[in-house]
Order: C-alpha cells, then structure tokens, then sequence
C-alpha cells in the first residue's frame, strides 16, 4: 500500500543530538550541497563520502533508496535495457490518472517504476529487475506487473539467472483489480520460470510492501534484503488501527524478519556484488566473457 | 438500504390475492430495485450482516460436508473452513473464508480475515485434494488478510504469494466462488482458479473502499466516492473478464430467495464442473495460468 | 517415551469429591465387579453401561483404554488377521530382555503389542491395525515396527485403503537403536503405500507418545484422535525437568493438539465407524459385500 | 579422562629429542590410550566441549560455506545451520546442528536441541538442493529434539515424522555425518541417508543414557550402567550396518589432530559422493528407501 513509507527510526538520545548540533552548525556553513541529512542517524554526512560507500551511511550504514539505474551501474559489468515496449493504459479509466502519471514522470524523469536489464556480474550474464520508487512509490500496475512477467519469460527461454530488486509501496490503486492480478501473473510467471531450474535471487531493499511482499518478491530461491529496510504486508498505520496499540521498534525490519525466519541473509550494499556473484557460481552459471 | 425493500415486498405481501399476480408483481418490484443499485449499494449488500455467509453457501450446496482443521504447523485459524463433500456425486474439497453474522461470531472467526496459518491450512487441504485428484471450490468473503503484528510475524506476504503460486499449478480443476467480500490479496490467495464465479453482489477488489480512500484520497470517509471509480462489482469484473460468471442473486432476504441463489449457484459449479473434470491435469494448469497471463497485458 | 502415561485431570473440586463419595458407598456395597473407576471424572461407574457405551464414561465420556481386539470388533464386521509371522529377537542382547518379554506376554496374552487385520467397515474392505499397550505400553520395537511396514505394504499392493489406532510409549527402549530405526522404517513405509494414492487414516488414542507420535502415526492423509487423548513427542515428566516449571492443564491432549493446527478431527468412540466409513466412501472405496 | 591423555602427551613433548621416535611414542600412547576406552568414555568424548562442533566440521570440510536462516514459516531456529558450499569442486547443502563450547554460545543454540522450525528449516534447505541437483550433508552433533511446551506446541513430533519421510525421497544424495553426539528422534530426522559415516567417538543412540536409565530403572544417575547395555559407539552401529563407515580419530585433542581428523573424514566424503553422484535420482531413493527397509526385520 502507497502510505507504507516509513523512514528511519525515531529514538536519538539528547547526548546525540548535541553532538549533531555541533557539526550540523560547522556542516551547515561549508559549500552548499555537499552534505546530506541521514535518515538513519540523523547526521548531515558528506555526500561524496555516501557515494564512495554505495549511498550507505558512513556514520550508521543506513543505506539511502538509490534509483533503479545506480543499482544495475553498482551491479553490473555492462547491460542493454530489455522489455520495453511502452504505452500507457489507464485500464478502468480511473479518473485523474494520466495526469498523475504525466506528473511522475516529470518528477522522476522515469518511464515507469520499472527497469529490466539484460547484463554482466563479474562476466555472469543474467537479467537483472529494478522497482524504482521515485515513480508512483514503486507501486505495482499493469505495467510493471507484465515487465516483470516478461522478464521471468525472457531468461527462462534463455536459461539466465534472473535478479530483483524490489521496492514498492504495494499494488498501484488507479488500476484497481487489474493491480491486484498483477499478484498472480507475476508469481505464476515465478512458477513457470522455477520449471527451468534456473535460480531466482529476490532481494528486498527499502521499503517492499503490500502485494509486491505478497507475490514474486517472497518467492525467491534464495531471499536477500538490505539493512533496515521495511518489508511488509499490511501497512504500519492499518496494523496499530486494527490493534489499537503501538508496534515494537524493529517491525517489519529486515532483521526482525530474518529473525522470524523469512529472509535467507541480510547482505549490506558493499557486499552485495560478490555475495550474488557467489551464489551464481555455486548455482553452476559461468562467466562467458574474457 | 435492504430494509426499504423489506418494507415493500411486506406490504405486497400484506395485499395478495392472487398468487401468479403477486409473483409478477414481486419479480417486478425486485428488477426495479436492483436497476436502481449502484456499487456502494451493492457493496452494503456484499458485506450484509444477514447475507449468507461462506459456511452457508457450502452447507447448502456441498452434500455430506467434513470439515478438517489446522494448518500442520502452527494451529487452525478458524477464519478459514475446509473440508471434503460432495457436489453431485463428485467428491470436491471445499475452502471457505468465515465469517461471522453476531459480533460474537466475528470475534470467533477474526471477521473473516485470515492470517498466515490460515491460508497454510488452506493449502494444505488443496494438496491433499490433488493428492486424492479431488476438484477444489473455494467460496470467498473475507474483507483481506489480517494486519496484525502475529500475522506480519508470520509471514502474511510469504504466506499469501506461496498459495498463489501453489494454487496456479495444482493438477485438479479449481473454481472460486465470491459470495460476498473479495478484498485484496486475502482473496487473491485463495481465487486463483480455473473459473472464477461471482454471486452478483459479490464483490472483488484490489482493497476495501475505505482503505483505498485513505490511500489515495487520505481520508477514509470518502469510501463511498471510492466504490463509484473502484470498478470493483461483480458486473465490472465479468466486463473485464476476470470473472467467468455472474449468478443472478434474488435481493429479497428471504429464505425462499437465498434458497433459489444456491440453487442458480449450484447448477453452475456442477456445469463448469463436469466441463473442467473432462481436461488432463496438465491442460488445466496451463489454462489456469494462462488465464492470469493475459490480464493487464495490453503492452 | 515409556514413562509417558498420565492418565485423566487432576482438578476435582470438593462439592464432586462428596457427591462421589456418596454414591461410590453404595456403589462400593453392590456386588463386586459390576463397577469401574472412571479416571477420567473419577466416578464408580457402571461396568455394562461403559460396555454399551463403547468403553466411554456415562458421566465424562472419557474414554477407556481398549484392547486391539475389542477395537476391531467395535469397527469391523468382519476380519482375518494378517502379518502373524512371529518369533522373539534381541537385537542388542539387551539384559534381561527375553524375561521381561516373557513376562509381558503372560501378563497381557499377548504375543505382541499390535494386532493386523485384513477386514471389512460396512462392507468396505480395508487394512487396520490397531496397538495394544498392555504389551510393554505398545512400545515399538523390530517386530511392530516390520508388522507396520508390512501393513502398507498389503495394503499397497491391494489398493486396500489402511487404517491404524495407535497407542504407545513410545520406542522399545530395550531394542536400542534397531527401535529408533523403525520410525524412519515406517515413515517410508508411509511414503510408498502414499505413491499407490490409496487412503491412511491415523488415529492417535491415548497415549500416543515419543517415536510413534514421531513417525508412521503423525504422517495420515486424515489425522484423528479421540477426545482426551494424550499425544505428544517428549514426555511430561522430561518437559517439566527442561522448563522447570508446570504444564498446562489440557497440554498434550488431543483437544490441545487440535487447537495447535495437527489434528483433521476429534472424533468419539462411538461415532469413529461412521465418521471413518463417511472418509472411505468419500475416496472412493466401495462395498464389495452383498 | 582426557586430561590424563593431555598430560601423558605433553610430558613426552617435553621429553622429546628425536622427531620420527616422538612421532611414534606419541601414537603407541594415543593408540593404547583408545583401547582402553569404554562405551561411557566415548560419550564423554562425544560430549566433550573442547571437540569440535558440527559447525567446525562445516568449516573445514566445505569450502566457501554461504549459511542461509529461517524456516519461512515461524522462526529461524539457531540450534540448526545450514547453506551452500563446495566439497572439492561440488556445489553441496550442508545441515549441521550446532552446539556451543561455552555455556553462552549453548544458550543461543538451545544446546544443539532443535524445535519444530529448526527441523523445517533444514527441510526447506534440503528441498532447495533437491530442485538445484545438490548433494546433501548433515552433520549431527544433537542430544536430541528440544524437549519444551513451546516444541510440542508447534508439532515436535509430527516435524520429525515429515523430515523422515521426506529426506527419504529426495532424488538428490545424502550423507550423513555424525560427528559427536546423536541422540533419538531429533538426530533420526536428519540422517536418513545414502551414507552414514560416524566419527570413531561420536555415538547415535535412541535416547541419552541419562533418559535411557530414567525409563528402565527409574534412576537417572545410573547412566554409566547405562552406556554399557545401549550399543551406541560407532563401532556397534558399523556392526549393526547402521553405519556405513567409521572414521578414526587422533583423540589428542590437539589442533593437529583435529585437522587430521578432518581431512580423513573429507576424503571419505568425497569419496561416498563421487559413486554417489552416478546413479539416477530413482535409484538414489529406492537404495536409501531399502537401506531401512532391512532393519530390524528378521521376522
Ligand atoms: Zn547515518
Ligand atoms: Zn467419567
């Protein structure tokens, strides 16, 4: 669900935070916009420092949402964009969406929430899938429920290892039930790709919720996250409406769910290059390039 | 809403001479009230307190019904019923979401809304079917997956995307029947389905009209709005043909009317029933996939 | 686990210890024989009446233990025994073992702790074995463990649907570890008759406990039990020395067990012929009696 | 018991001069010192907190281990630990159970004692290599399935039941290896195997002497008499053709040993999975079904 958004995590003490103060205040004067606000720590940190380290903090490895594109250039030797046959479908003609949607656009500079490349890891070819929440919050439409299916289609009959990085604020509302189907073409597209033996890393980054939790994102071979990120069905707002209370601090966490036995590993951005490169090779796919 | 009509067909009833007469005019009085619903109305009508509830629709239409319990693994969710039966004489295993018709029937069955466990026990009973090559009906009326802090603990996103997937390649003919409330992926999790069947005030919907209005519009009492541009009727679906069927629904609240709705229902499941016993497992996966394949797929 | 018998619920309040008082002092002055101790509201209760009732208390409807006799008379019409290919080993040369085996039998008539019939339910022709615990608890050595296998097996190979009671301590303690490896002998017995796609139903009396809960009797296409049975892997006493705490009243009974999600139904005594001539009709098995 | 091997070992060191004659020294004494062992002292040994544990037997048996959590169903259970690695150059599963060395480490492993999830966790990880053609290794080092209110809750027993059943028809090989202690039901579900390998000191036993003296004498302290009647060494389970292969141990106690130790057993494994690796997943299944099928059966 959109709403799901829910960035960093409140309890600061006072000693902190006039730490903070103090180098916010030296930070403050320097040239503008070198530094940037953690939503981990609260710290400003230098941003060419972020950018050495993934986007990840230097002070608290918070890891920043990064755009689809940064994520396959942090990825991937190479890549050529796949599936992009694009048009836009308003399918129950709901009122004021092509506006919203011109809108987005604009603000994102993005197509869609979506990016579907075909690449080299370490000299592995696969297909690698971004979500990207700058669009829509990455929520789920017909769109991106096709691309997605298209994608699991595309290295099936190629035998490739396919790659997803999610994150989404659930189903897109403006296409209604045509979102929700979405649910099942997409995890049926995972069960017709599973007939081929060829393995499907899932990784979950900030913030993965609603029906992309409940469909092809939880069903990886093998389920990845990054740290801190928020991953759940139901919305942190609808949960304390329905219990009337509040909810633990590390809810819907990675680690809360790797704890509960959901997730396979928790793996920071800095390592995730050579971890998936890893798990590619002990999955028997080989470098086919010099 | 419902009581307006109630009031008419009491005072029809009241003045009746002639049967035939009074037939036509009730048939008549009916037509006039349904052409006058609109998606909020039938909204009301699908979640309506004394519209038979999922447990009804299998009593009435399933002979001899068995029901089993839990999920093998962690409890049974009494939100969900399951069991085997028979329609016709063809021995089928039926699932239904549960509701309550008092508040304390609701508390017993958490309002119809599922957590992990219970789509699991779900699951578990659709494989044993296939095991013993036993078509599957499930009847949905469940406002979604609960959201709660165990259900999240456990999995409700896993839980619901597992059945999904399970549900897509089971080799015996599937049919899901929304007798009420179909929300969001608490249903999606227990429809996927070779035919989907919808009572006509039934409802299916990427979420409920409350919590799409606060979604998108930040203000829940704007629910009303929301059924207008939801596209989320029984009608709308068949036009979009995600449902496969619509069952014409007598709205009188009467026994005499829930009795002919089974009954319509019932006819309908043992047509597509005998249709689908007649294709080979591995036809009836492919079509049930296909089905999903195409929608939304306009690109 | 042998030591895993626990019969009947402690709590009585004291206004029932009285009235049973009275009753049990004219019940005590009536000719001898013709009452029983119920253990499970602990009335003296009428032995016919019990008799009538399936071997269930008038007052409680607790359910006696029975021997695997009186179980296929009260299911059957009519049956053979079958797998009765019998003779006494010591796999591990146990101490005193063949004494105490001696023992058992001379003490229960028994030649062993389970009994296997081919027979028919209402006409409908079926495998059913039934464990006795008047024999060393119905713990499971080689010899109950080869019978079990060898009941899929007939049953398998007859397309016969099988239906097993099950009562026990849990492992033969003194076959060590040939004891252990009939849980994995039966387990997979299961599994084989499970690809003739023919029909197991468990049904777990009280107690079913240790490596019989642990293997063939968890593993039914239907599980039931009978109200008030005990069931459970690990023994109360073991539990309570690892916790160092008390149990739960209703831990380990059947009605527990449900609650827990591991039971289809619970189903009473004198109701089990039906209820299972429903569940064999259901999968197709027909009368082939007149 | 071992700190006298200890000392004998290290006043020798002291006392050393000439390499080739301490190497042969140290061996009479090892050698001697083993024969001398009774059933009671390779529980001790088996048991012992300085042996390694299953964890130490993954990391220098497997290359490049990748440890993966969780059950995706409740809980990821630590007392189990399991992943992908390599054994030479093949991709393998690995399943260890995992003790502590200190008490630390036993509380955060539940002492190696497994409940419901651990054993669904090593399932899902088992059936996860089955669908990518994998071997399988276990290693067992458990004094048993947890025996807790919270375990029998969520189905100890029927986790057991479900393991054994399903580990004997993965089309994949299976090793097991028990490298300490293997006790009843909970070391059971993960060891149905291809191959049972046993370390010289590790034991496998339907219950703890300690339970075993319990049940039959009432006294839980006759554990030592115990340990004399069960037949739980090794060497009684090769005898029993239980076990398929013994491997010896330098029981030093010493670092040196410990890799020797390793490396014997490596190559064994190796050895196993390479005439393994050359049948057909049917006949995999039907040799490991059999395996069982001849136990006990002399009926
Ligand atoms: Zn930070
Ligand atoms: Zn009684």
């Amino acid at each position: 669900m959109e709403e799901n958004i829910r960035d960093g995590r409140p309890i600061i003490s006072i000693i902190k935070k006039l730490r903070r103060f103090k180098k916010d205040f030296k930070r403050m004067n320097a040239p503008e916009g070198l530094f940037e606000r953690c939503n981990g720590c609260g710290d400003l940190v230098p941003k060419n420092k972020i950018g050495e380290r993934f986007y990840t903090c230097p002070e608290c490895d918070y890891h920043f949402n990064i755009s689809s594109g940064d994520r396959m250039n942090m990825l991937l030797d190479e890549y050529k964009v796949i599936n992009r046959t694009y048009k836009f479908i308003n399918p129950i003609d709901f009122p004021g969406y092509k506006a919203k949607y011109k809108e987005n656009r604009k603000k994102s500079g993005l197509r869609e929430g979506i990016l579907t490349v075909e690449g080299y890891l370490n000299g592995i070819k696969l297909v690698a899938v971004a979500l990207d929440n700058r669009f829509f919050m990455g929520s789920m439409g017909s769109y991106i429920g096709e691309e997605i299916t298209r994608a699991f289609e595309y290295a099936g009959k190629r035998d490739l290892p396919i790659l997803i990085f999610s994150t989404s604020g659930g189903a897109r509302m403006q296409e209604g039930i045509f979102s929700l189907m979405q649910m099942a073409k997409t995890s049926i597209a995972v069960e017709r790709y599973g007939e081929t033996k060829n393995l499907y890393i899932s990784c979950m980054t900030n913030p993965t919720t609603g029906g992309v939790t409940a469909s092809f994102a939880s069903l990886g071979d093998i389920m990845l996250a990054e740290p801190g990120a928020l991953i759940g069905f139901a919305g942190a707002r609808v949960i304390k409406e329905t219990i009337k209370g509040e909810l633990p601090e590390d809810f819907q966490r990675a680690e809360f769910l790797k704890e509960k036995g959901f997730l396979d590993e928790i793996v920071h951005r800095k390592d995730m290059k050579e971890y998936i490169y890893k798990l590619l090779k002990l999955h028997g796919y080989r470098s086919c390039k010099g | 809403m419902i009581k307006e009509l109630e009031e008419m067909l009491k005072e029809l009833e009241e003045k009746k001479q002639n049967q035939e007469a009074f037939k036509i005019k009730r048939k008549q009085i009916i037509e006039e009230y349904k052409s006058k619903l609109t998606p909020y109305h039938r909204v009301q009508l699908a979640r309506h307190e004394k519209r038979p509830k999922a447990k009804d629709f299998i009593e009435n239409i399933v002979s001899e019904p068995m029901f089993f319990h839990g999920d093998k693994l962690f409890s049974d969710d009494r939100s969900i019923v399951g069991g085997v039966g028979y329609l016709g004489h063809v021995p089928i295993t039926f699932i239904g979401t549960n509701k309550g018709k008092t508040l304390e029937e609701n508390v017993e069955y958490n309002f119809g809304m599922p957590k992990p466990e219970g789509y699991r026990k779900a699951l578990r009973l659709m494989k044993q079917a296939e095991k013993f090559n036993r078509p599957i009906i499930t009847f949905i009326d469940t406002p979604g997956a609960y959201p709660g802090i165990d259900a999240e603990e456990r999995g409700q996103g896993e839980a619901i995307a597992i059945n999904i997937l399970e549900m897509s390649r089971l080799e015996v003919p599937i049919i899901s029947v929304f007798t009420g409330e179909g929300g969001s992926g608490g249903a999606l999790a227990l429809s996927v389905a070779n035919k989907i069947i919808m009572m006509e005030n039934s409802i299916f919907s990427i979420l409920s009209p409350e919590g799409f209005a606060t979604i998108l519009w930040k203000d829940g009492t704007l629910y009303e709005k929301a059924t207008e541009v939801m596209k989320l009727t029984a009608k709308d679906l068949y036009d979009y043909k995600i449902a496969d069927r619509v069952i014409e629904e007598d709205i009188s609240f009467s026994m005499k009317g829930f009795q002919e709705n089974f009954a319509r229902l019932k006819e309908e499941i043992i047509k597509e029933l005998e249709s689908l016993r007649k294709k080979s497992p591995a036809r009836l996966v492919k079509e049930r996939q296909n089905k999903y394949r195409k929608i939304g797929g306009g690109y």
